[in-house]
């Protein structure tokens, strides 16, 4: 009943563990798989070491979370260890990286396609770095600069482009990675925020601004899927504020073939995955569908 | 439900040996032995604390080491700071009838909540508290006051000299106890676990690791293997240390970079 | 404690009613006014009659409001009586005018500036319509093209320019529409966004997408104010999501000047500028602060 | 908090007269008297609906006039459609002994539950209700049942020919009633108001207007003056009714532009 094929690879369901969540090594992978998740993605990998943002990186605000993590990464020469031990993932293990430039991002790229991930996620989106990635997800152009120099590093492994929903238009972003050689969309990386502590008078956030994640920012993420589904043929992971069986349905009728969480394993721990397939097929056997691939786009009939 | 830091007053600084000093402050939390919080100065950093009283007023016990604790040794009574949690499970006593603490340097904090509410409930215990010097004891008073104490320090200036696993082993020689919780330097705390390992006693250890989001178990930042040290710990039983390759040996710096446990000391500096 | 001058304008609390909200006749504007608004602004008012949207219109999801109402206006020409009984206003009256085009704008203004409201907002970004505004807010050059235009016209008048958090980078709309002679700017208008009814398989908003309000765009207004306080010297009304007194002081001390209020008259009804203004008194008590203009921006020192 | 749309089925329709139906929801909502949903048919509109169930299960009743209502009544049992709601204030009877209910048209819609609460409560009821020909009664039995009825028709076909005022000032020249409640055209409504103003008598009336937001109060679609017919209404009293300059006289069009009640109802056609 969930299960479905996502850019030709099988996924026992559609559930997705987002990037940058628990994927700081391999254990936390596997644990997340082994807790229901239909795939895993890394945490986003770079050139080389980086340090990320002081403390506070994380907030808990009423209606979702704020982040300026920072892109943190040990580089993609330290993670050997971590692709070793993730041969014994039951699920699909996707490799997210990201680059200052597209010299950069192939460099990674090169790298992490010896691995064989099962498919490889470029990050042309992440908010939170002064130098990093969100150029490249607002600009047609750079985006698909980006993605078509990576993908002919990786050759046959699928090529997941991460989009931002800060572009204008994300439908034109998408378009471009598509015929860039995009082989699938991921949507949509955080909304760039601020919250102060008024008594402090000071930003709750280090770095000041960060990505909004969780419930908040689940309108934006089903309206940039809905564009970009009818702006592309390839596939779409959408995401934004999954946490149940609800959201993760109605991200899939608005165009997403798979659905990350991400902030959902905040609110309900590594169990989410599991929750959200039980809500979704309990959903679906009451509305009497028989395949999550029936729902997919449906709400633009 | 958010759960930002909430601003709140130092209301008192107490000065338990050169180095360490409790901060009381004026925010009211509700907390198990064991657990911690996020403290945060605005502009500098936030690092995780554990509770050395909790309820109507709260205080958290710091030794002087790096930027941020300078930073918070600065600070008068009256001043600001922020404080989330509290985070993490705590220690676990059900059931337990007679109990050893082991307690190395700053790992007086976390048990001392821990000492007193076994007191409450009647239960059984000795305490092995260690330090490198006589002066740096840390709640050698509050400590003795709840259970059979027993001090160890590196250079012998007070109790006896050498460390606090040598004491473990010899109280196991002559004692039985239900659980063995110990909290301290992680090489300390490795040989803890042997020792439980060996006499086959139950333990809880308290382990540390640097954190981001502290509390919330997302950033996968405090890793060991496939735990959390915020949301799955910082308290650990033997069923999770005998599968955690990583327990005394690893652990990861900011850059998330997994280095030996000398090398995130050295970084630590 | 709470008086504070805005563009010059007196305002007896930093309150205003935002545009869209109850202000389709003056009466409306007089009760927001007499429940102790420090200023209101009337609905948003175009060249000629509209109709906007089919329902539904609104829609309440768990963290704000989305709404598609379409910008449906009587025409500048029907609101005459409007303005007689604004007379009576006993605060400042804001008009809010749109238009398709420059000169769609100039026209509306024209005859807006001879009624003599307080201020004119000029509205380059209601992201409801098809072809109305978005552009303008988006862009800084065709922002500023409206404003110079809207300017030359409205004369001494003080003008507002209202944005939208949709642009690339707000703070460069902002610096335009200063240079094009913006007196204020008023921040934030809607975040584009959709909800899908998972048993219907359809859009809740008939329009499909819409803007979303409240409680979930606040961080969103609060890095947009952040952004064009550093950016611009003119004063910001700040809006997005305010229904308290915390979230009042957090976008003053963001840069904003005065405290727009739209979907809190939803969770609040018009009780909301009365309760906003005592929770920011009772605040400013304990944290030993005399008037509002000392908060304004000070997040940033 | 969300007030979304709900879909629900539509378990029974029942053919009231020719021109009107009740469609039984399967959808539960408690609600007041007199207070309203809106029905949602995805892909045409929204409009909202006086409750004439409650409960467990819910009843619009519903005049098949323009292109909604079309799109309703081509509906079938089973069909889904989308409620949400309930909204208004609805009627309120605290300290009504005796009452006088006054209904033209599909105005008996709102009163129904009304009356039968009223029934209810043991409160001394005349109803009065109006409607262009016999046939087009509605709710006749049922709102018999609760009170004394008298019947006014257009053309005579069945009661008194004439209108529902008529009978109501005839009625006030014999009984005292704490509270006359009524719904209908405006026009009726204002006349009903002139005679309860006139005799010193207390009147709810429900009114209406186009919607858009249709219950959060907030779009200013369904001014009258200073009040909405969303959230403050539908239902008016004397007092606010003689600060209503617009009641009987003007409303919005879909555009918000002001207009005479006539243009309104033309515009409806
Ligand atoms: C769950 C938890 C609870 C904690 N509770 C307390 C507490 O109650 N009291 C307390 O003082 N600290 C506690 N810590 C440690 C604390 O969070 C800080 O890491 C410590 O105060 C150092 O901060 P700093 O920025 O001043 O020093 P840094 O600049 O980070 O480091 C400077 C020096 O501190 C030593 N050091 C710092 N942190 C560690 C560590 N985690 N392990 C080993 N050596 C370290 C280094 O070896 C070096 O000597 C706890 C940590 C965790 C994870
Ligand atoms: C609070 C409230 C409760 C309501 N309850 C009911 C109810 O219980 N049953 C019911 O049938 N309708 C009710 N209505 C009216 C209903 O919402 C629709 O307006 C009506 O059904 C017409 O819808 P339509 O789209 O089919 O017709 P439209 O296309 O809007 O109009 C076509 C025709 O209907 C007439 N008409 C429609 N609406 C009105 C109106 N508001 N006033 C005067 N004439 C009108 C026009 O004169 C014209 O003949 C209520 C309205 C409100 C505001
Ligand atoms: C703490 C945190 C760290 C993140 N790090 C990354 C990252 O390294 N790379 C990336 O592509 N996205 C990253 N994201 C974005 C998420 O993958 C996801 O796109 C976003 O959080 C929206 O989904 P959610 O609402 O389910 O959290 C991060 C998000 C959070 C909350
Ligand atoms: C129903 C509705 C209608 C609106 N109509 C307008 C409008 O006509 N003109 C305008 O500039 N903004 C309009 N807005 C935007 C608001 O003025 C405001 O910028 C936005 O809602 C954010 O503030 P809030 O979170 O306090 O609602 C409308 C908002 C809502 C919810
Ligand atoms: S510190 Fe982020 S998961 Fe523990
Ligand atoms: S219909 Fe929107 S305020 Fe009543």
């Amino acid at each position: 009943m969930l299960s479905t094929v996502f850019a030709g690879i099988e996924l026992k369901n559609p559930t997705v563990l987002a990037s940058g969540i628990l994927g700081t090594n391999a254990e936390l992978l596997l644990r997340a798989a082994n807790s229901g998740a239909g795939a895993v993605t890394m945490k986003s990998v770079g050139p080389k070491e980086r340090q990320g943002h002081n403390n506070p990186t994380v907030a808990v605000w009423e209606h979702g979370l704020l982040n300026a993590v920072g892109l943190p990464s040990p580089g993609y020469k330290e993670i050997e260890e971590e692709f070793e031990l993730l041969k014994k993932s039951p699920v699909p293990v996707i490799a997210s990286i990201y680059g200052a430039n597209v010299s950069e991002f192939v460099e990674v790229a090169k790298a992490i396609a010896e691995k064989k991930p099962a498919m490889v996620e470029v990050n042309i989106s992440c908010p939170n770095s002064e130098m990093h990635g969100q150029l490249f997800g607002c600009h047609a152009d750079s985006g698909a600069s980006v993605i078509s120099a990576v993908k002919k590093e990786i050759g046959e492994i699928p090529l997941i482009a991460k989009l931002t929903p800060q572009a204008l238009n994300i439908s034109e972003i998408a378009k471009a990675c598509e015929a860039a050689g995009a082989d699938a969309i991921c949507a949509i990386n955080t909304v760039q925020g601020m919250l102060i502590n008024i008594e402090a008078h000071k930003p709750v956030l280090h770095f000041k601004k960060g990505g909004i994640s969780g419930p908040a920012i689940r309108p934006i993420a089903v309206r940039c899927i809905w564009d970009i589904f009818e702006a592309v043929k390839i596939p779409i992971i959408g995401l934004g504020g999954v946490s149940n069986g609800r959201d993760a349905i109605e991200l899939m009728q608005a165009g997403a073939t798979a659905i990350g969480i991400g902030s959902g394993i905040y609110y309900q721990g590594t169990g989410v995955f599991k929750k959200v397939c039980e809500e979704m097929q309990e959903w679906m056997k009451a509305n009497s569908y028989k395949s999550v691939k029936e729902l997919v786009g449906i709400a633009h009939e | 439900m958010s759960d930002l830091p909430k601003i709140c007053r130092i209301k008192k600084i107490v000065q338990e040996t050169q180095s360490i000093r409790t901060f009381f402050l004026g925010i009211e939390i509700k907390a198990i032995p064991g657990q911690f919080v996020m403290a945060w100065l605005p502009g500098i950093d936030e690092k995780p604390f554990t509770l050395t009283a909790a309820g109507k007023e709260i205080a958290i016990t710091v030794q002087e080491r790096g930027k941020f604790t300078k930073a918070l040794f600065a600070m008068k009574e009256g001043d600001s700071i922020g404080i989330r949690g509290p985070y993490g499970n705590g220690f676990d006593f059900k059931g337990v009838k007679k109990a050893c603490i082991v307690a190395g340097g700053c790992g007086a904090a976390p048990v001392l909540l821990l000492a007193q509410e076994l007191k409450k409930k009647k239960i059984g215990l000795k305490i092995i508290l260690g330090a490198r010097t006589g002066s740096e004891c840390l709640f050698k008073k509050n400590l003795g006051k709840t259970g059979g104490l027993y001090i160890t320090t590196d250079d012998g200036s007070e109790g006896e000299k050498g460390f606090t696993t040598t004491t473990l082993e010899k109280l196991l020689q002559k004692e039985k106890f239900d659980c063995v919780f110990a909290c301290g330097p992680e090489i300390m705390l490795s040989k803890v676990f042997e020792i439980c390992e060996k006499h086959k006693i139950k333990c809880q250890l308290n382990l540390e690791r640097f954190m981001k989001c502290g509390g919330m178990g997302i950033c996968g930042q405090c890793a060991i293997n496939e735990w959390l040290v915020c949301r799955d710990g910082p308290v650990f039983r033997n069923e999770q240390l005998q599968k955690m390759p990583e327990f005394g040996k690893f652990a990861r710096l900011k850059s998330t970079k997994k280095v030996s446990l000398q090398e995130y000391a050295q970084w630590r500096q």
